[in-house]
């Protein structure tokens, strides 16, 4: 076992197993998988994604690009989990992926051996012969061996929510730095909201041996967490990395709730937030980047400082004989820690030939490591030493470092780069690249706890100063302030593969090739070897990839660049970023007066502008939805059908300048029209194409109520108010929604006025309400108002009444309607309805046509400037080849209609230059007895009696027809009036 | 040098020493036949097929970046030739035609996988629109198949088949539509012009075009001016940038369009579903990454990077088609700017200036067109005339109302 | 991305919707085909400052002339469009 | 002709309220009246006189409201106001000629969110900063809420919602959930 005797932050009191790859193992709370894992001696944890070489646990956070595992079982399993982050609880289930059949065995580890010929790009440069093997052959073998974990293919059982957050500061990251910023910010008074990736406040803290005023750095860390916890104007937010800075103070932030229990129970696992911030800090520390030197990848080489977190922070040592291999001070501290831990250390291997030595270890001051040994986990390594020696370590863990890569990624998401700086041989945040964001400690470069704490002192005081607030008094607490003393070492030359990504293996050689092949500009060498694409985003090996590039170059490393830094700073789970948008959630539902008459009568449902609304209702003895529609139609045609047209928009308009507005945005005269009566209108866009329909009724002097179709109804509204106040801003008018207001019911057929009649507290007739008729009307003492308009062709009515009375009149007229042999209808029977009739919808006026096109040019008043009347009459608007809505009726054998055939003519061939048209809409009409209808053919109007053909070459349908003119049912309108 | 298995291999035995650059970095010269400004998928095309096809070899493309870093080096890599219009159906049925033989022209494989695109349809309305569209597609010659919900179900059964907020009626399927390697599309082009003795001039930003008594006569560079008998941008989002120039006012928005990509992930989509309530579209790269993308943002942006509002909801559009992709995570997002017209259909056309020639207004569905695009800018440029796959994309539709609005949005860029 | 709205304050980029740019509040005379051709079309699409409207759709339904960089996204004003269309008549 | 009646429907039928989990709870609370007054151009003042006759105040500037004897007033949006508790026929006799005067009283349906987490609840729900600094008792926002329009007030304890009708249910269902939510985050935030 490697778990240390005694030390770290973990309760050794409790014991909880876990399982990897069908292993039972136990670890302590305050472990993460990772740790327990190394405390249970597992090294072998992953293979990588090209040549699936045996990898181990390089880091202890969310960089890790090795240690991903596959958490949980079926539906819930999730894929790529990092070890390193996920912390551990009983029951916890891991299995590596990437693999098969076994971790230890894996078959494609065979092109660990090819790796000669699968070099950066291989695939762009073969796989071409015979043509058509790519789809058959080499894609899917590709594409099986690609990729890491595996989703289920079921829907994600957990829960996950999303907030809004705002606050005057956010600080992001809570170690030295940032602790200390929120510590001021929050005495201060400001709104304060600090967030860490981390289960605990305290960051590298955490992980070192640090003293902060005398005590250890992690109590330090926990006070301060305690003090924070109880200000009422700051929140603590363990658990959440801020993963993005978008405009104007707004970032992302994701918080894993429940992601460390065995059981959500009912609270969501993650939150995706979407902070507001008047300022923020950035105090997210710093990563430490690996050497490149040759087999720099086996299982069992880590990151110095993860090693440090593993001893200090979890009491899990990595190896028991520890080496240790740095380019600064970084190494003499690691010996430091892991002596004291009582590990042993077989050498420090320190790069600069300068370097002091620590007691009690083999040191090698200016020497190399230049390959190592051990294929499932390292055994020794071979160094070069300062004379040119080789000698061989014997080690099962190896501890590097690199320096550290302050942590820039958030300030650089909008669009900016890092700066370089040669003394600390890093990029560092560029100054104002987000504005009100900046950088404090290690992620500014500040590499001493010292430095840490003062530059996150600075920085909060500096926004508590633009927020307008007071700073108070918040002395710095005594700590270290070494300098950073580092020589640059980016790899080791030498024979050998050396890894750079070890995720996407990229090794320094695929630099060299892509360098060789003019791949040189950062973004190409990037994409042409995928170096820091992997799910570490190269935040542990980009920046030596560029030093290579700059070396291969003759160039420096800032005049090589990085490439861009994009969100989120941690991959997030789409659940979380689209939580409630599965199942009913993506959209709100809208339900009409009539819903629940609707569900106790059987309705089947359909989807308009997000109201739900009954498509048929069906009756016994109705097995197919026709026969209930056709039912339907007959009571609307031969007694009295009841509709919900509820859905339509109605926008109540008033004032002075009504009429004068309403003759702007209508094509027709809207002005001319006498109180209580009611005229339909067009509206176009401004590109002279029909936008919508509807009726306008006026109801006073300066009173209006239009309707809209119901997916229009918002569009319309914001036109109209765009016309009123942008436009128009003088007319004096003013327009109010009220759709909602009122529950309006379409009574249609020759016995609606008997029906009404039954229902109103006064009676009406031709004369109170002729056709185009509008006006109040009571009953039952309720203040209603009445429409004479139809869209069926029928006698017919719409009735509107406050929408709390509209499921009682929706009873009331039904059950009226049934009395007199009529009853329900839906949208299908609607739309076979207004099929008859020729009466237009959205599947006709599509956003493409023109009010010459539907055949009412006449709709376009003359003598008056409307919306879209200019462009309308341009003269592609108005050649006689446009395509104008007609009828359509089989000629010869009666054969299927169907919306969406093209019209070609009876000697023409289905080619796309013989088009002439499109059916729009069809149906069958039970009241003709044949299929009917509505198309857009060119010049069709001056074609009536032709025949030409409707081709539904998807559904191997061709129609002989007639071209007719509509409407097909009561041309003369005699039952309109009736 | 040509690529093979063999080449590989020769390689990999002799210690992949033998690379040779895929392109040259030449200097510019004093002046050339044929500039073509951007190195896009469109500008990299257009000069290999006027080399190609046309027999030009003094041309230079003259890219402000790096090769192939704008859109063609972003996008969600949609293949399809599915459009409804006169002018679009031709054009992007050639296109199509071209991809099909892309590998073999370019000696490159770009990864054409024509693996299907479906387009998913929630109403009878909106099935009757892409019965209507797919009639079209067919009579010009492409394939389309109109599934009902189960046919849908069985070409992606992950789908949510159950407790939909927007059921599936059914889709449009292209199955010979698909996705193609992006960079390699672009590198494949740059490579084939390089080897036809074009001059590919990274960093060179335009940055003034020379007219002369209403001709071109060259441009200005961040790389010096250079003189040039034709000129031809093809710089996408940047098309009005350049275009003021040459003082073109053009009836185009530049618009931020985001896209995302998800960690590595063994084989779960076949070819290309789109969900058309949701706005949302998704494919699965051959490294394993789930590619998907939605809406523009919806305001004018340079920035080439988006806001959460939107990225959210393609997010939330995902979860309800494909309630299995909560699993996956998203690894990177990142934006393009996109060049967005007032009818949703882009311009290949001469301009007022002569010698200078317009090609651009690509919207977010410009990829697909790269083959086409070039081989129809090369010939207009070349020629003077309109390629016959080419005829309607012209300038002055918006002043004669032929527009070819195939989203039927009106001029509106943020609601095509 | 927030949106200051003189009526409801900073408000979330979620509660507002874009149309285009404000010359849209030009609209010309109707007999001029030409001007109406290039104000429903054409747009000067800049770099850099863009002068443009916004509906506040889920806040208070004003409409808004808003100026805006367009390669930072830096809101330089916010105001009511109805305030400056009638100050454009005068 | 029979004599017929309508009954009036609750908008908030078979929705489970009140509703109530760990600290939050949720109840309908629908205005007895809600009527829209859009005053013509210059008419504000007219009609502010107008409303104070009636024993309502002036109209309140934007993101505010006043409270008055016989009615509450409401700013709820670009000019345009609600008022809560007044008779339909009475403010359009007084304000006919100055102000477009609309009856929205089952336009909308409310609901209050009461209770220490209420706060917590419209943050799930809402992007508005509803900080006592920002938004004091009385003050009225237009705003998103689960995707919706919506009108909301500020209580003492919590918040009134307005949102359209016929939205109700999914509105009633998405705040339950948030409610819901909140009370299952509890013991593992250790509240
Ligand atoms: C996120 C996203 C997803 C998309 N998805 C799809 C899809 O699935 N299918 C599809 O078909 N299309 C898609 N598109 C659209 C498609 O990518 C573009 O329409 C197409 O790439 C544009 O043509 P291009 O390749 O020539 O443009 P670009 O690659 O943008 O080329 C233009 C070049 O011009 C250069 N340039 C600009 N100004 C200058 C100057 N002054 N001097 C010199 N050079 C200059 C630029 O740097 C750039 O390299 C998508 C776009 C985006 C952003
Ligand atoms: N000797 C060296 O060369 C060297 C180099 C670097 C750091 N250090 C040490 O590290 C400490 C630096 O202090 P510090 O406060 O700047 O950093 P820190 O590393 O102590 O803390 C940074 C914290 O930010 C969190 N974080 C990072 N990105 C985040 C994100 N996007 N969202 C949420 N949380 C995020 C991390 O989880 C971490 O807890 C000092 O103690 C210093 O001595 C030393
Ligand atoms: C089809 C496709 C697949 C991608 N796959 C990955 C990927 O696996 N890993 C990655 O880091 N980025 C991936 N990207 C995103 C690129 O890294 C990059 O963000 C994008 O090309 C835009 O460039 P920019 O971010 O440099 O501006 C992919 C992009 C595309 C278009
Ligand atoms: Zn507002």
């Amino acid at each position: 076992m490697s778990r240390l005797p005694k030390g770290g932050l973990i309760d050794r009191s409790r014991s909880i197993p876990f399982s990897f790859d069908g292993a039972t193992l136990t670890g302590h709370p305050g472990d993460t998988l990772a740790s327990a894992l190394l405390a249970n001696d597992v090294r072998l944890v992953g293979r990588s994604f090209k040549y699936h070489r045996p990898r181990g646990i390089l880091s202890a956070g969310s960089e890790e690009p090795n240690a991903l595992v596959e958490l949980g079982e079926g539906a819930a399993r999730l894929p790529n989990t990092r070890a390193t982050t996920q912390e551990l609880f009983a029951g916890l289930v891991a299995t590596s992926q990437n693999r098969w059949p076994s971790l230890k065995r894996d078959i494609l580890a065979v092109n660990d051996l090819m790796a000669p010929f699968f070099g950066a790009g291989f695939y762009y440069k073969t796989f071409m012969w015979p043509k058509r093997f790519w789809e058959s052959v080499y894609e899917p073998i590709i594409r099986r061996a690609a990729g890491l974990g595996r989703l289920s293919g079921l829907p994600d059982p957990d829960h996950y929510d999303k907030g809004f957050l705002h606050c005057d500061l956010l600080v992001i990251g809570a170690g030295p730095a940032g602790l200390m910023a929120a510590l001021a910010a929050g005495r201060a008074g400001a709104r304060v909201i600090l967030a860490d990736e981390a289960a605990q406040m305290g960051g590298r803290l955490l992980a070192e041996r640090l003293e902060l005023g005398g005590s250890a750095g992690h109590e330090w860390a926990a006070g301060v967490a305690a003090e924070l916890a109880s200000l009422p104007n700051v929140r603590l937010m363990p658990r959440t990395a801020v993963t993005g800075a978008y405009d104007h103070g707004a970032f992302g932030a994701l918080e894993r709730v429940a992601d460390h229990l065995a059981a959500a129970r009912g609270a969501p696992r993650q939150i995706f937030w979407r902070i507001q911030s008047r300022r923020a800090i950035l105090a997210g520390g710093a990563i430490e980047r690996p050497i490149a030197f040759a087999n720099n990848d086996r299982p069992g080489i880590m990151l110095a400082g993860a090693v440090r977190r593993y001893i200090n922070q979890y009491g899990a040592a990595p190896g028991a004989r520890v080496a240790v291999f740095a380019n600064s001070d970084e190494g003499a501290r690691s010996v430091v820690d892991l002596q004291a831990a009582g590990v042993e250390v077989t050498a420090l291997i320190d790069a600069r030939p300068d370097a002091k030595a620590p007691d009690g270890v083999p040191h090698f001051a200016g020497a190399l490591v230049t390959n190592t040994r051990g294929r499932l986990g390292l055994k020794s390594v071979t160094i070069r030493t300062a004379s040119g020696g080789v000698e061989t370590i014997a080690a099962d863990c190896l501890a590097m470092s690199g320096g550290w890569n302050p942590n820039v990624h958030l300030t650089c998401h909008q669009n900016a780069r890092p700066v370089w700086r040669d003394d600390i041989a890093a990029f560092v945040a560029p100054d104002g690249a987000v504005p009100g964001l900046v950088a404090a400690g290690a992620a500014a470069g500040a590499f001493s706890t010292h430095a840490a704490l003062q530059t996150g002192l600075d920085a909060a005081k500096a926004a508590l100063t633009d927020l307008g607030l007071k700073s108070g008094k918040t002395p710095l607490p005594k700590a270290e302030d070494a300098p950073c003393d580092l020589t640059p070492l980016w790899h080791v030359a030498g024979k050998g593969r050396a890894w750079l990504d070890f995720q996407n293996d990229v090794t320094v050689k695929d630099v060299k090739q892509a360098h060789a092949e003019n791949f040189i500009p950062v973004e190409h060498l990037k994409r042409y070897t995928t170096l820091g694409m992997a799910t570490d985003q190269g935040k542990l090996s980009n920046i030596a990839g560029l030093a290579i590039m700059a070396e291969l170059t003759g160039r420096s490393i800032p005049e090589v660049g990085t490439t861009t830094y994009r969100p989120p700073y941690v991959p997030v789970q789409i659940a979380a970023l689209g939580a409630h948008g599965e199942g009913q959630g993506f959209a709100p539902h809208r339900q009409t007066p009539s819903d629940a008459l609707s569900r106790e009568r059987g309705a089947s449902w359909l989807e308009a502008g997000l109201w739900h609304r009954a498509a048929w209702y069906p009756q016994t003895g109705e097995s197919f939805w026709r026969q209930s529609c056709e039912r339907e139609v007959g009571w609307v045609r031969n007694a009295v059908g009841i509709c919900d047209v509820t859905t339509l928009g109605k926008i109540d308009i008033q004032g002075p300048d009504a009429a004068a507005f309403l003759d702007f945005v209508y094509t027709n005269t809207m002005s001319t029209l006498k109180p209580n009566r009611v005229r339909y209108g067009l509206m176009l866009r401004e590109d002279g194409t029909v936008m919508d329909d509807g009726t306008c009724a006026r109801l006073g002097a300066a009173h209006f109520v239009i309707t809209t179709t119901t997916a229009a109804a918002g569009p319309v509204m914001a036109h109209l108010e765009f016309v009123a106040q942008v436009l128009c801003p003088r007319l004096d008018v003013q327009m109010v929604s009220v759709t909602e207001q009122w529950a309006q019911f379409a009574i249609a057929g020759p016995k609606s006025r008997e029906l009404l009649n039954g229902l109103l507290d006064a009676q009406v007739d031709n004369d109170s309400f002729p056709y185009m008729g509008c006006g109040p009307v009571s009953l039952g003492g309720v203040a209603a108002r009445l429409f004479r308009i139809s869209f069926s062709g029928e006698h017919a009515y719409e009735l509107a009444v406050p929408a709390r009375y509209g499921d009682s009149l929706a009873r009331l007229l039904v059950a009226r309607a049934d009395a007199l042999g009529g009853g329900l209808y839906g949208m299908e029977a609607l739309n076979v309805l207004r099929i008859e009739k020729g009466h237009i919808t959205h599947a006709e006026i599509d956003g493409r046509y023109s009010a010459f096109d539907i055949s009412m040019p006449r709709m376009v008043a003359a003598g008056k400037d409307c919306i879209g009347k200019a462009m309308a009459a341009r003269p592609g608007m108005v050649e006689p080849a446009r395509p104008q809505l007609v009828g359509l009726k089989p000629a010869g054998v009666v054969k299927h209609l169907k919306a969406g055939a093209i019209m070609v003519e009876v000697d023409g061939a289905p080619v796309r230059e013989q088009i002439k048209g499109h059916v729009t809409s069809a149906c069958f009409s039970p009241t003709l007895g044949h299929p009917i209808a509505l198309a857009y053919v060119a010049g069709g109007v001056a074609r009536i009696g032709d025949t030409i053909r409707a081709v539904d070459l998807l559904g191997g349908v061709d129609t002989l027809c007639e071209i007719v003119a509509l409407p097909f049912y009561d041309p003369e309108g005699g039952r309109l009036r009736g | 040098m040509r690529y093979s298995a063999f080449q590989i291999l020769k390689q990999g035995l002799t210690g992949n020493k033998g690379w040779t650059p895929v392109w040259r970095n030449p200097t510019p010269k004093a002046e050339y036949d044929v500039i073509i400004i951007g190195g896009g998928g469109h500008g990299l095309a257009t000069a290999y097929y006027l080399a190609k096809n046309h027999g030009l070899s003094n041309i230079a493309v003259l890219e402000r970046g790096y090769l192939g870093g704008g859109n063609v080096g972003r996008n969600t890599t949609i293949v399809r030739a599915n459009y409804h219009l006169n002018g679009n159906s031709e054009f992007y049925s050639h296109s199509l035609k071209l991809w099909e033989g892309l590998e073999q022209e370019l000696n490159y494989n770009a990864m054409m996988s024509q693996r299907g695109v479906i387009n998913l349809c929630h109403s009878d309305g909106q099935f009757d629109f892409y019965a209507e569209r797919g009639n079209r597609i067919r009579a010009q010659g492409d394939d389309a198949e109109l599934l009902d919900r189960e046919g849908v179900k069985k070409h992606a059964p992950f789908l949510n088949f159950s407790n939909e907020r927007f059921p599936i009626r059914g889709g449009l399927l292209q199955r010979r539509g698909g996705t193609a390697r992006h960079d390699a599309v672009a590198w494949g082009f740059a490579r084939g012009a390089d080897m036809r003795g074009v001059d590919l001039i990274q960093n060179c930003e335009v940055t003034g075009i020379d007219i002369t008594a209403g001709r071109v006569t060259g441009v200005q560079t961040t790389r010096g001016a250079i003189r040039a008998k034709r000129v031809g941008m093809a710089v996408a989002g940047r098309s009005s940038q350049v275009g003021q120039m040459a003082g073109l006012r053009l009836p185009i928005e530049s618009h931020v369009l985001q896209a995302f990509v998800t960690e590595g992930l063994k084989p779960i989509i076949p070819g290309v579903i789109t969900f058309g309530v949701g706005h949302f579209y998704i494919s699965q790269s051959d490294k394993g990454g789930l590619v998907f993308g939605g809406d523009i943002d919806g305001y004018n942006s340079y920035a080439a990077r988006g806001n959460m509002p939107i990225m959210e909801h393609v997010m939330e559009a995902g979860m309800a088609m494909m309630p299995a992709l909560g699993k996956a995570r998203v690894l990177r997002g990142w934006g393009g700017i996109v060049d967005m017209t007032m009818d949703g259909s882009p311009i290949i056309d001469k301009t007022p200036v002569e010698g200078l020639f317009f090609n651009g207004g690509w919207n977010y569905g410009g990829f697909k067109a790269t083959p086409a695009s070039g081989w129809c800018f090369a010939h207009l440029i070349a020629t003077g005339n309109h390629s016959e796959h080419a005829t309607k994309l012209l300038m002055n539709r918006f002043a004669t109302g032929h527009v070819l609005d195939e989203e039927r949005t009106g001029a509106q860029p943020n609601k095509h | 991305m927030h949106l200051n709205c003189p009526l409801c304050g900073p408000r979330d980029l979620r509660e507002f919707s874009y149309l285009g740019a404000a010359r849209l509040m030009a609209r010309p005379d109707a007999d001029d085909q030409a001007a109406m051709v290039d104000y429903v079309h054409y747009r000067d699409n800049p770099a850099g400052e863009n002068a443009e409207l916004w509906q506040h759709d889920y806040g208070c339904r004003a409409w808004l002339h808003v100026l805006r960089n367009t390669v930072t996204h830096e809101v330089l004003s916010v105001a009511l469009a109805r305030d400056k269309a009638l100050e454009a008549e005068q | 002709m029979d004599k017929i009646t309508l009954t009036a429907r609750d908008a908030f039928t078979g929705m489970g309220l009140p509703h109530a989990a760990g600290t939050a709870s949720l109840h309908a609370d629908t205005p007895p009246s809600l009527v829209a007054i859009a005053p013509f151009a210059g008419q504000e003042s007219a009609v502010s006189a107008e409303l104070k006759k009636l024993g309502g105040g002036a109209l309140p500037a934007a993101g505010h409201s006043a409270p008055g004897k016989a009615m509450a007033l409401w700013w709820s949006g670009h000019g345009q106001w609600l008022a809560l508790g007044a008779e339909l026929g009475t403010l359009q006799a007084a304000l006919a000629g100055k102000a477009a005067v609309v009856d929205q009283s089952d336009g909308w349906g409310g609901f209050s969110i009461t209770g220490s987490v209420a706060r917590d609840v419209m943050g799930r729900l809402c992007p508005l900063d509803t900080h006592p600094g920002t938004m004091p008792t009385g003050h009225v926002a237009r705003s998103q809420f689960a995707h919706m329009m919506a009108v909301i007030y500020v209580l003492e304890d919590g918040f009134q919602v307005l949102v359209m009708r016929s939205f109700l249910k999914t509105a009633i269902e998405d705040t339950k959930r948030a409610i819901d939510t909140l009370a299952a985050e509890a013991p593992i935030r250790g509240r």
